[in-house]
């Protein structure tokens, strides 16, 4: 619930951080653990102050044992503990996927229910920075894929701080991915559209729900974390140029995904472009796609979807950004959308 | 072993005669419907079986020191813990059984045993259960609680990635945990000698600044004595322990195992220095009544015999079970 | 080439033991490596005889080890031997992930195509048995989602062979996918469609193209591995109780994926219903399905799923059997296909 | 030192000096586009830029004794070790500017070095290079070749799983394989001391049974020495060895880290140890012509000159190019 009244415009890394902070003062269940998460305040800025506030029994800088440590969170949060755990880049995903996807997401199954898991993995998605092929990616679908748990990402610092509320006080285990083109941190650069008001109450944003980021008739685009600003923009140049107004949502929840939100914008607008930034086969915009065409909604042209290829992610800039989703390549999609008739 | 640890010693010998009847009473079960060709999809008892006969000393003589707010972690082969640590042994039948009543409502089975009353969990991924036992104990030591954890391995995890990285976490942040390896020689069909560089896992735990015993005999008393220090040393909070038990698996890696991979004639070797009878001859000649042990024989069988009725007599799961259980309900705001 | 003639029955773990010894015959840089492949003969038998041909110098039963083994074997293949490693379930992928999909796959990438990596990773999928959620999985989509490998799966013992000497003979990393429950070992029960003829000369089944597995006019059914049996089931039972003509598409290799061939039998029928026994959420059914959708191929009615549920594998048999796919749920779906106009 | 490694040490200077100067050019290039306010995403070369400052010794002392034919892989930080190695100066300077004449074609970037023709490779992931040098180690081996390879990790890759898993095959299958380790006390913010549970993990070596040694002083010449054993013992089939070398990194752990995490002073005790300008005073107290030094300093210069020249002078790469080498053509059936 929004308790709060005037504006504040923040980042997304500060308001996660605040989420954090406001959480950990709440339930001293609460404590925080990953590499570079204490002294440095996080690399992409999410934990900042929190060491300094809540000391070394509640923050953990640990060693580079991804595995030890996001083991260690399910079993504290087995017992009872709400442990936020960082896996700095999800491209490290490889070498801790047991602990997180055969311990985490499967602890409340195997137990029948008798031991939860509470706890929150929160890690950095996303390139558009030169970083290359083990440090861009953003696997939506690898982590959407696999049962068990819950999987948000915010688009905005409003959403991320109420996303994380709800990741911290959810029964269940939560991967909170963070785009690093949304975090605010001055050195990666940040679309502006992410630093947004946020209230400085508790409130959540309700994981399992998608949100409509810009209301529309003629078409709907649907995107994610950076891709939503992406649909955005295009939606705005449709509208100036165009006369075509776009309805954009915000997937917001990877998992489990909120197909009505999306069903019933496209069963208004007839029209379909869905834009993730993870590679193209097996993904989530894929996953979009099929649950339309599942659900059998008539459209009027072909439903499209962008993402990024089928390849590594390339170093050279003169490559990242002719492959990565861009606003430009979704304009084009829900251009030709409009002209086609299916 | 002190005169003050007698009722342990009972203790130790009942459990690990339930465990082995717990086991005795698996295998037929286990193998109706799977006859004549052996087929594990058939049966009241499908998938993997995982025995744990011979290995019982090292459940009874590490449980024995640990008390139901203490956590343990166990692997793919977890009845004997999972009876030492005093998991409800009808429901854990009826969940070997897949039935509604057991313990996960048959969502687990044999390799997923949770008990959340006893604080007993298992991973069927090897070394896996390393970290959330970790957990368990900086939990404890966070509350200021003095609980421990014991996560047991076998040796041939010992090698694996998650082994290394918990121990030096559990040294450095001073975990009250302790580690078992039950070295039974084998991970499934390769020899620890031919796949570990050191003969000794124990001497692995210098590499983490923690003590490592090394124990010899597969025997209850030198179990019990060694991992009563250990555990009483985590509950000081000085910190975790690693403790290597020289034990031996008394039947194949899992059930239909062939076991054409051991030496001639090792296993008429190990079945004749069965643990079991062992101990029960050592206990007699410490003067311990037959009477008494007769007793401990009994209650372990008619345990067995009752969890089995119950998991027998129990319904299969409503299919829509399947769907529940997967995420939880929030209790509180 | 097929050079050989006499029919001879096989299991798909004889036919790949078969095909493993006759490369490493040819090609002395071919070798094996794993726990349990050498004296064991591969717990799922596919190495059956290898160290006895071979020897410790090219069958090594390695330590519980796989990051360390899966490892090397990306580095005997940058060296230029061929590795064939094998990852005993694929559910123990989450400790060993990052060799694969962030060395192994991407190693060709990265050195711009000075480096290659021509290993096969051996696998077993599947469920069906009660060995529950830790040992039933699949996880098509989570390898078909990562760029850099080719990813396979037989249906058959012909396949089988065929698929694993063009595995070894690829220069890139091959995920060599086996079905349990099609393996041939009598202690898991084999569907008795993957006991095939398997020619005893050396011949390619290559890698990127799906098979017909059997022709018919009025709807597609689609599937992999153990569900190519259900989808010929199926169509059997379709073909005899109502006069329907099902073609059946084996999709044989998740990545890449052969769209077309899916593709044209779609054109060509109007129907389709996909079943894979993997997660549903961003599965390989979903990626099939969008891919139809987005090819604006107009349909007389809505493409369906089967898949398992987004929940984990359940270890009781009253719950397994009721959530795993099957030749019933297929034909239903088909039934309600036909039934229904889009 | 023996004297007949003097043209050894000449050797090392100048590389010390080529990998300093390499990354002094790199430093103005870097922060090209990134200013007033530093973002990584813009200039010439985007993305973390990992500088080896300080600990030029570990590459030079342990590849002075490496062929074209043996293996090196190295980390996120790798140009002091590619530069060691050989790799050709030219396209390693064009991949890091992202340029259609990098050795990669400017796919891989600064992190993802591979040079096949000097057998040189990287990963970004922390301890993940371990597994493909010990591949490259086993297939020397197996073919009988005396060739050896080289993992270069850090001090905190020294706590992840891979490290265990590789050192224990490494040992068990006697593969010719060095472990070396540049200790330069952190991983990003968080200090050796704080994460690890010994204070050298040379020690660790013997959890593997294979030799540990600790080098102490970031000194070329020591680092020769002991690296010319551990070498050499792997060319006569003897099997791996772990070397951990003390050293320090003179810069941030990335361009842009602001080093809060530092101890007051730090920096400038590091610096004031600056091991190029120590070695070039140790050569000239052992005689060597100032000279020769001033030559050598010239050829690093103009090399790294030469290598930035032709990286600017080159193209960027055809978008088409982003989608080819995902996979490679068979070019034998
Ligand atoms: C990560 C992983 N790799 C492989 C397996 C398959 N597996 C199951 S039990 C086992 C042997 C384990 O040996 P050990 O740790 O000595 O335990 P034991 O079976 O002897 O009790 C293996 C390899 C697994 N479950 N997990
Ligand atoms: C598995 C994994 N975890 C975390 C990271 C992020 N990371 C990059 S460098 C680094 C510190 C590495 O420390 P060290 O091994 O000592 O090498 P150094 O940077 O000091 O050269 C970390 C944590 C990573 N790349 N891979
Ligand atoms: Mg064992
Ligand atoms: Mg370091």
């Amino acid at each position: 619930m929004n308790t709060a009244t005037a504006i504040r415009k923040q980042t997304i890394a500060k308001a996660m951080s605040e989420a954090l902070a406001s959480e950990m003062e709440r339930d001293p269940g609460v404590v925080v653990l990953g590499e570079d998460i204490g002294k440095l305040g996080g690399v992409f800025g999410n934990t900042g102050g929190l060491l300094e506030r809540f000391g070394t029994e509640r923050v953990f800088d640990t060693p580079i044992s991804e595995t030890g440590f996001i083991g260690a969170a399910v079993g504290m949060a087995g017992a009872g503990m709400r442990p936020v755990v960082e896996l700095m880049f999800v491209d490290f995903f490889g070498v801790c996927m047991d602990a997180i996807y055969n311990l985490a997401a499967k602890q409340a199954y195997f137990s029948g229910g008798q031991v939860s898991c509470p706890m929150v993995l929160m890690t950095s998605v996303g390139g558009g920075y030169g970083d290359a092929g083990q440090h861009s990616q953003c696997l939506y679908a690898t982590f959407g894929h696999l049962p068990g748990m819950k999987v948000v990402i915010p688009s905005n610092a409003h959403d991320a701080k109420g996303l994380m509320l709800a990741a911290i006080r959810d029964e269940n285990p939560v991967v909170f991915m963070f785009h690093k083109a949304l975090q605010g941190m001055g050195w990666l650069g940040t679309v502006a559209g992410s630093i947004t008001d946020v209230p400085d109450g508790e409130y959540e944003v309700p994981i399992g729900k998608a949100g409509v980021a810009r209301e529309g008739t003629d078409i709907t685009l649907v995107g994610l974390g950076i891709t939503v600003h992406h649909c955005l923009a295009a939606a705005d140049a449709l509208s100036r140029e165009d006369g075509v107004e776009a309805e954009v949502i915000d997937i917001r929840t990877i998992a489990p995904l909120d197909r009505e939100t999306i069903l019933a914008s496209v069963r208004k607008t007839g029209r379909v472009v869905v834009v993730d930034d993870d590679y193209l086969s097996c993904g989530l915009a894929g996953e979009v796609i099929a649950s339309i065409a599942e659900a059998g909604i008539p459209l009027a042209s072909p439903p499209q979807r962008i993402s990024h290829p089928d390849i590594p992610i390339p170093f050279s800039p003169a490559l990242e950004h002719a492959v990565l989703p861009n606003a430009e390549m979704t304009l084009a999609a829900a251009r030709q959308s409009i002209g086609e008739r299916a | 072993m002190s005169k003050t640890n007698q009722p342990h010693r009972l203790w130790m010998y009942e459990n690990m005669v339930k465990s082995r009847a717990f086991e005795d009473a698996i295998k037929p079960a286990y193998l109706e419907g799977k006859t004549p060709r052996f087929n594990m999809a058939r049966g009241p008892i499908p998938g993997e079986m995982h025995l744990s006969d011979g290995q019982e000393p090292c459940a009874v003589g590490v449980c024995a020191h640990l008390r139901e707010s203490d956590t343990v972690t166990a692997t793919h082969r977890p009845h004997h813990a999972a009876i030492a640590k005093g998991v409800d042994l009808d429901r854990m039948a009826a969940e070997i059984f897949g039935r509604d009543t057991g313990l996960s409502g048959g969502r687990g089975g044999h390799m997923h045993l949770f008990d959340a009353s006893v604080n007993f969990a298992c991973s069927g991924i090897i070394a896996q259960g390393m970290g959330p036992a970790l957990g368990a104990a900086m939990a404890a030591k966070l509350r200021g609680s003095d609980a421990v954890a014991v996560a047991y391995i076998g040796e041939g995890a010992a090698n694996q990635g998650a082994f290394h990285e918990v121990m030096n976490l559990a040294s450095v942040w001073g975990a009250p945990l302790v580690i078992v390896i039950e070295d039974n020689g084998y991970g499934v069909s390769v020899s620890k000698a031919s796949c570990t560089a050191v003969s000794r896992n124990a001497d692995r735990a210098a590499a983490y600044a923690m003590p490592g015993i090394h124990i010899a005999g597969n025997d209850p008393d030198a179990i019990y004595d060694a991992a009563g220090e250990a555990i009483a040393r985590a509950r000081r909070g000085e910190g975790p322990s690693l403790i290597e038990i020289e034990t031996s698996r008394l039947e194949g890696h899992f059930m239909g195992d062939q076991e054409a991979y051991r030496p001639e004639g090792e296993k008429d070797r190990l079945k004749a220095m069965d643990p079991i009878p062992r101990y029960r001859e050592r206990l007699l000649a410490d003067g311990i009544d037959a009477a008494e042990l007769d007793a401990c024989e009994k209650h372990a069988q008619q345990a067995v015999e009752t969890a089995f009725a119950f998991a027998r007599g129990s319904a299969l799961p409503d299919p829509a079970s399947a769907f529940t259980s997967v995420f939880v309900e929030r209790t509180t705001a």
